[in-house]
């Protein structure tokens, strides 16, 4: 056994986490930030944690991931960061030249107290970002929420940093995509695009997080929200924001500052969380919705129909982050599938009424867990206790799928031994037929494998 | 036409800021073995540089510790510096059908504000406990992370406490926090001091066994470790402990036993080897697994220390049954790598001990450097006196040792040793750069944009680094073998892993793949011969 | 075991075939028909074969599948099957009305020689077919070919029943696209799209097969090529046909009799055929290709730089059609993949010289055989005397890949037992991708499965 | 409101052309179970109908030694009929680790045109000849396509000269050329007869056992014999021969040793119960184990028959645990079901039998209608002598069987059957319409354009029939159940089947997945509320 110390009988923790479904700020902030054109992330940190961001982003996406640090020593810890930031702000412009620096905090330079609003201003004033360059910043303290919170700060900080209130509205919408991969943001757009919906999408990782083999390397590549477009989100007429945790603060900050309302979606993924986006579009374009979209609807409810005998009543163990738990239960419960297990490392108060508003009648016997101690230990004895039929999450997940024998589909972040994540997606329609595919495919095969062989079957 | 490394040098630095490219000139110099140079290493990073190298954490956690099995290894800080940590390093262990391994898992007191502004003291102090009554181990080690120290957390108070508690079980901590030093290194040291202090010796029991050493900075990546334990094992030769492949932290308490200290990767545990020898007279001799020929001299070191007819004979044995084989390899594989190039950035001893399996694939090594490497890793340990101790380094406890009173003893007279050190060097390492060619270029800590510049300059056949150079490199059309994680594959040790190096290695050098790469319409441009043109 | 009687050692076998590679002529002539609109296939023979043919397809795509027969009887089976076809188009037209009938003989029809030309001159002569409706056939005797040749003999039969010859060339060309899947069909056309090609592409089964769940059976589904677009295929520009074995005798049938040029092409699968594919679209059109096309291909490539050490040198088992192994081939020995073993129940003497030049100098080992007793039998022989480490083929490979252990991949006809083929494609560089996903997922999902405890990875 | 069913009658008739609408007209009635109707059934398919039919070799191959694992079945003919009837019926077999069996293969003589022009016999007998050479099976069968009869290839005159130039394998032919008969009815027959003539009774092996039956007409569908068997087992009654589930060749071979035939399938395989009890002079009684109730009823006949104390008890323990658990399910399901309404077009008698279960959930039946099956599989046999033979019918083989000089032993006194007779009925059979409710639709062989009609008048909360259809039907939003493949689950026979059954419709009309169909913007349309439109 891989886990062979894991427990049957779970014992209530109060400060040990062991084998944990988050991570901390930064790398959320990291990500979010490589999702606007010419911006060089920077971790206002040690060394260490841009190394473990970078490693971490280059081994999920395969791609090259650049960002830079403040390389903290003893010395600055005691003194502060601020020397290092202005230097590593002189060397970046002079030897990345990108558009733009987004910095993010650590848990040292938080700890310590530096100012980075005061830090970013010092460097504007003294000259070391160049005419036409920008440097934006966001806290992001690892000891507080996860990952999915310094993802959220960054795109708030974003759209603080660019947007300005305006009387006149123009005719866009924004639209914040929240945590999802590249191959997702694409498929928003070009759902919106099929709407007819001028918008701004903001952070957009698509062509930069999976960018092509060209035999070079392009350092800032093509993809990323444009400053230009960042510097208009303040006039736009309504954001949809989708994915409470990652996208609603930035939406807030545009109401409140620049009179942007808002509507706050789930993630568009299954069956009734995309007909809400798409009907969100609809209502802001007064467009009807095209027949293209209606058939790609009609082919997922089409294998929903087909195959609901595999899905009926199969118990399914999740983990991962609140945005995608939330929208994937709900498809799973559409499918009449039973999410038992769901835990998550991000916490939120909200978290556990939503999700069991979404489970309540249905899988009553459901055991929801977020914020600390809601692991994938507590997740892997929850199995023990009473096995499922098929096991959902990140990389990490296969630890506990091959101990317990279980069918398993990566999902969330991060998977690090595949790929197809950043490239398909799981948005709309067809990132719901996707979904199912890979379920199916983890059942069967698992049916496949292991059913004794007068019950082997030709036809499924 | 050979390339004009001196102008190289220059469009490297060309885009620095003045200051930065003052600093970085003394960190490149073009070697020639026959002269000594002085590198710059072993030095702050420049902030704003993208620089491959993590922190003292990760250095310490990642070393000694993380590749033992049998201790539970509690991170005390927020959650992310334990998550990173958790399984990313393959440190390849086999603890049996039953045997202890935490190793899969990953322990943390994710700390939260409220334990930033109060204090972590207490919640550590749970989660050591809470991890006691779980598992019931018999080690648990504590790291520290960035805030715990500025907060004045005292992980070793809570350790000792915690152990008096136990009794059964050993708890100690580091503080290895990550801003500590300039890069992993000062964590291999700080995790060198406090496994010395706490655990090596603990045991008195004693192994049995003729020809007892200890095996030093074997971390067992892809399996390097158990191709190196079965070569001694059939040699006859008892591995007491490993620090660390595939090891036990039980094996570190029990080290004592041993005659002889062996290292591999001289950076990280070299302290590890001279407080053994103070404490317990127990010598040590740099060796190479990396490499047939070096496997082979290797062995043959071990074999001529204990100066025993039988040894020495099965270790010729088994050399010469594993050349056979090797040789067979190379003469398949030889004519297809023939006069290529590597070049090779990374670690604290890699970088050079993998141009031994370069230069036998009838590779040559055309540039390389250390990530976290001093300069006796470059120059030899004979320029030790000469290194002069920065703030960074001196922040790093240097500890005093003196001969254990019982337990000391010397393993071979003044006279022996004085007879074998020339063959074998004791307490010696010779560094990188006296082995490396002529007009080759040494660069210490390289950034991003001076290997880019590199690549473009001098094109590779293939470049060696980690995980974050990897697909950067590959975006350039040139294949990166990663020599952290052997991309997923190795074992590359010993005379098996060295066959299995050259033939990833011809895998890559020599792959159609690349090829692809050009769309056709790249080539030709289309449309000129269209039939018709559209509306 | 699940074939447990399977010999290790081949012996040469004159006459007795065992789990064939292939079937027989009439299936293809059906699913060939269901790509044009508004189309009713007929089988003309006795009510198994239809019976057959529409179970087998329907499994496959989970879809209806609507076809008439002649239902023989044995007094047909002495006096002829003329009867029996003019009284079922009476009766097709009356209750089905369809715009079009598309016959195809039986072994039987063809064994008593029914002269349908003949027959279906009558159906129109005596008023069966009513005015602006069609009846048109194709000759595909089981003991002749395969499936293959069935879906071909119907395709030329499209195109001689509805191609005029016209001086004037219209701005316009011909896309046969061969025995692929319907999302196949749908991502050829996006391509020409993007290449601003004007094109008829015939058969089409996309928006037919893989029609949506609407609440209500749609007996004629929008899709398919219409009767006014396959009318003017003979003032086309030229064709180009996807596929020899599946796709020239009809473009050889345009040249000749209408002087439509044609340029024969493999299935774009993989990277170099896609790029043929894309330059011949380039070349008529004369559009550069756009960065959209040059992108997707980038992140093909991109992978197979990635993973490339995870096709390095891995022994394939092949078995399916021509058509689809000759370009599958292609692809997997630029991944540097061995196709050691292929065989292919269709009959055809350039195959194995086609496929020589494949594989020739990279793996000259590889076995090869098409044609009578290119069964799966023998695959399955090959396989047990020097094992693979993947098997790729229809879902009868499934019984192979369990009793041997091996990963396999799901691609060809029919697939019986999974969701997936008809909707997501694997031609073009996004069916690549694809492609490599599963490809991937196979080897790496048996390296989880059974590498020992101590070599289980994290990341690959 | 009750539906007119007149007026549906006329609606689906309406389309049709004249005659053909006079003829379908024959083949649908409102049943009455008071009253005699007649219906039209086992007639040719209008051509151009699409009909549920398959042909006669299906029915050949598929009825009896399809599900037999120890014959080698070759199909000599072009290669798609054995392609198609390759695994594709679903009949479960257990081997055991190392039993013979040969149904997950595929033999077929692949005739090619030469052969359809010089004839097929060569080739057949080498055929025949390597599949003795590789396998050594004890039995081989010969299946004619359509061709074959057409071109004059005699498989009987092969099969016969194999088997005597075997010596130790009996091969045997059947002429079930597909277009021989109306349906795959012929086919059965077909088999029957050559089952009848070249096997039973081959072996005059004498089988043990104290309550020993045949069983006829179960194929093991998803494992339902596997069911009934352990049913049979626990109440100490012996299976000889399973005509044919779960089966070998080697059983028929001794069937004669049976003392009771029961026929589940009456029309795929009565004529096999008449000859055996004309040659060995076993009786047969229709039984039912599909539906609780009806597989009680089914064990206590058999019991009856033996009249045995012990084994009536047995019966009875077996009948009171089972239905226990039926009576949980039941109660748990029933209220989600109740008044919920079922249409059944499916093969010989599962659009009967299946009628049971649904009753048994409180789910009416309101129409049903057979594919292949004959006049007294509706009306029940009473109606034998006056169903007149048409020419289709007349060119199936009908065998005169006489009593076995040697081996006919009547199994009880004429009394003896006399009195049982009432609760028995020996070679009995009701039929569907006597056991169907009032004002229900019966229709034999029903087209597609008939079932579409139905549903959209009915709208039948789940829809019975086989893979044609499942899609179809689905299409318009109503759930189809496969009778043939049971949508790849079950076992569905006996008890613990039924349970299956309960569980698997409660999921298939009470699911939520078709409230999905329906996409928002149908019901609220869009735009309305636009907060501004595009340009």
């Amino acid at each position: 056994m891989l886990l062979r110390h894991t427990p049957e009988v779970v014992v209530e923790r109060e400060a040990l986490t062991i084998n944990p479904a988050k991570t901390c700020q930064p790398i959320g902030a990291m990500y979010a930030a490589l999702g606007i054109h010419g911006c060089l992330p920077h971790s206002h940190g040690s060394q260490g944690c841009c190394s473990y961001h970078r490693s971490t982003l280059s081994r999920h996406y395969k791609e090259p991931v650049m960002a830079a640090t403040s390389s903290f020593t003893e010395g600055a810890s005691v003194f502060g960061g601020q020397a290092n930031l202005l230097a590593a702000v002189e060397t970046i412009f002079a030897v990345y030249n990108p558009d733009i620096i987004a910095v993010h905090s650590t848990c040292l330079s938080e700890t310590i107290g530096d100012d980075l609003n005061q830090i970013c201003q010092a460097a504007r004033d003294g000259g070391k970002v160049p005419a036409g360059k920008h440097i934006i910043y966001t806290n992001t303290p690892s000891y507080i929420g996860s990952h999915v919170t310094g993802f959220s700060n960054m795109v708030r900080s974003i759209a603080s940093s660019f947007a300005k209130p305006t009387a006149e509205k123009q005719n866009q919408i924004n639209i914040i995509p929240g945590w999802v991969e590249p191959a997702d943001m694409r498929e928003i757009k070009r759902l919106a695009g099929m709407m007819e919906v001028p918008f701004v999408m903001f952070p957009d990782t698509s062509d930069v997080l999976d960018a092509p083999q060209t035999g070079e390397h392009v350092f800032y590549p093509k993809g990323g929200v444009t400053i230009p477009e960042l510097e208009s989100i303040g006039s736009s007429r309504s954001t949809i924001a989708l994915g409470q945790y990652a996208s609603e603060d930035a939406a807030l900050w545009l109401d409140s500052h620049c009179k942007v309302p808002f509507s706050l979606l789930n993630l568009p993924i299954g069956v009734r969380a995309t007909d809400r986006f798409i009907m969100e579009l609809a209502r802001v374009s007064g467009m009807p919705v095209p027949e293209e979209i209606e058939d790609e609807r009609g082919r997922l409810v089409d294998i929903i129909t087909d195959m609901q005998q595999y899905f009926h009543g199969k118990r399914v163990a999740l983990f991962g982050d609140p945005d995608q738990l939330l929208a994937l239960s709900e498809f799973l419960v559409d499918l009449e599938m039973k999410p038992v297990y769901v835990v998550s490392g991000t916490p939120g108060k909200t978290f556990a009424a939503k999700m069991r508003e979404i489970l309540g009648d249905t899988v009553p016997e459901a055991k929801v867990k977020n914020g600390e101690r809601a692991d994938m230990f507590l997740l892997h004895q929850w199995i023990k206790e009473e096995p499922v039929d098929l096991l959902i999450g990140n990389t990490y997940g296969k630890y506990i799928a091959r101990d317990e024998g279980i069918p398993f589909v990566r999902m969330g972040f991060p998977i690090l031994d595949r790929v197809g994540h950043s490239y398909f997606p799981t948005v709309g329609y067809a990132g719901g037929m996707r979904l199912l595919e890979n379920i199916l495919n983890a059942l069967l095969d698992h049916y496949d494998a292991t059913c004794p062989e007068p019950k082997f079957e030709l036809v499924m | 036409m050979t390339p004009d490394l001196e102008q190289i040098k220059k469009d490297m630095l060309r885009q620095y800021p003045p200051k930065v490219a003052k600093k970085r000139e003394k960190a490149m110099l073009i070697n020639d073995p026959a002269y000594d140079q002085q590198i710059q290493a072993n030095v702050r990073t420049v902030p704003g540089i993208i620089s491959q190298r993590g922190c003292t954490y990760a250095g310490c956690k990642g070393v000694v510790l993380g590749p033992s099995r049998d201790v539970v290894n509690i991170t005390h800080g927020p959650i992310g510096c334990s998550f990173y940590s958790w399984l990313t390093r393959r440190n390849q262990t086999d603890p049996g059908p039953d045997g202890e391994n935490y190793m899969t898992y990953c322990f943390s007191t994710d700390m939260q504000d409220s334990n930033i502004v109060f204090g972590g003291e207490g919640k550590l102090k749970q989660a050591i406990q809470e991890a006691y009554d779980l598992f019931h181990p018999r080690h648990i080690a504590v790291f520290s992370t960035c805030p715990v120290g500025l907060i004045g957390d005292d992980v070793h108070a809570v350790a000792k406490e915690m152990k008096e508690k136990f009794g059964d079980c050993n708890v100690f901590g580091f503080s290895c926090e990550g801003y500590k030093g300039v890069s992993q290194s000062a964590g291999h040291h700080i995790a060198n001091n406090q496994i010395f202090k706490h655990v090596v010796g603990r045991s008195n029991e004693i192994i049995e066994g003729l020809f007892k050493i200890n095996m030093l900075g074997e971390y067992n990546i892809g399996g390097d470790a158990f191709v190196i334990e079965d070569l001694l094992r059939r040699c006859g030769i008892t591995l007491v402990a490993s620090f660390s492949g595939n090891s036990q932290v039980d094996d570190f308490e029990r080290a004592q036993n041993a005659d002889l200290n062996i290292i591999m990767c001289h950076r990280s545990i070299n302290y590890m080897c001279d407080m053994m020898e103070k404490k317990f007279g127990i010598p040590w001799i740099k060796v190479n697994f990396i490499g047939a020929e070096a496997s082979a001299k290797s062995l043959r070191k071990i074999a001529a220390y204990f100066d025993d007819a039988g040894l020495k004979d099965r270790v010729e044995m088994v050399i010469a049954e594993e050349m056979a084989k090797v040789e067979l390899a190379i003469a398949q594989i030889r004519p297809r790598t023939e006069g290529k190039t590597a070049m090779l950035f990374v670690g604290g001893s890699r970088a050079h001990h993998y141009q031994e399996l370069f230069t036998e694939m009838g590779m040559k090594t055309i540039a390389a450097g250390y990530e976290f490497a001093h300069r006796d890793d470059y120059e030899g340990r004979k320029v030790l006196p000469t290194i002069k101790v920065d703030a960074d380094s001196r922040n790093i406890e240097e500890l005093t040792i003196e001969a254990d009173a019982e337990r000391y003893a010397p393993r071979k007279t003044e006279d022996e040793l004085a007879a074998l050190d020339t063959e074998l060097q004791f307490a010696g390492y010779e560094g990188m750069m006296p082995e490396m060619g002529k007009d080759t270029l040494v660069i210490d800590d390289i950034s991003h944009w001076e290997s880019e510049k590199l690549i473009k300059e001098l094109k590779p056949d293939v470049f060696c680094a980690g995980i974050k150079e990897k697909y950067v490199v590959q975006k350039s059309g040139v294949p990166l073998k990663q020599l952290h994680s052997y991309d997923y594959g190795g074992p590359y040790a010993g005379f098996t892993g060295a066959i299995n190096f050259y033939q990833d290695i011809d895998r890559m050098v020599n792959t159609r793949v690349w090829s692809l790469i050009r769309p056709p319409w790249k080539k030709e441009p289309a449309g000129i011969t269209a039939t018709f043109v559209t509306q």
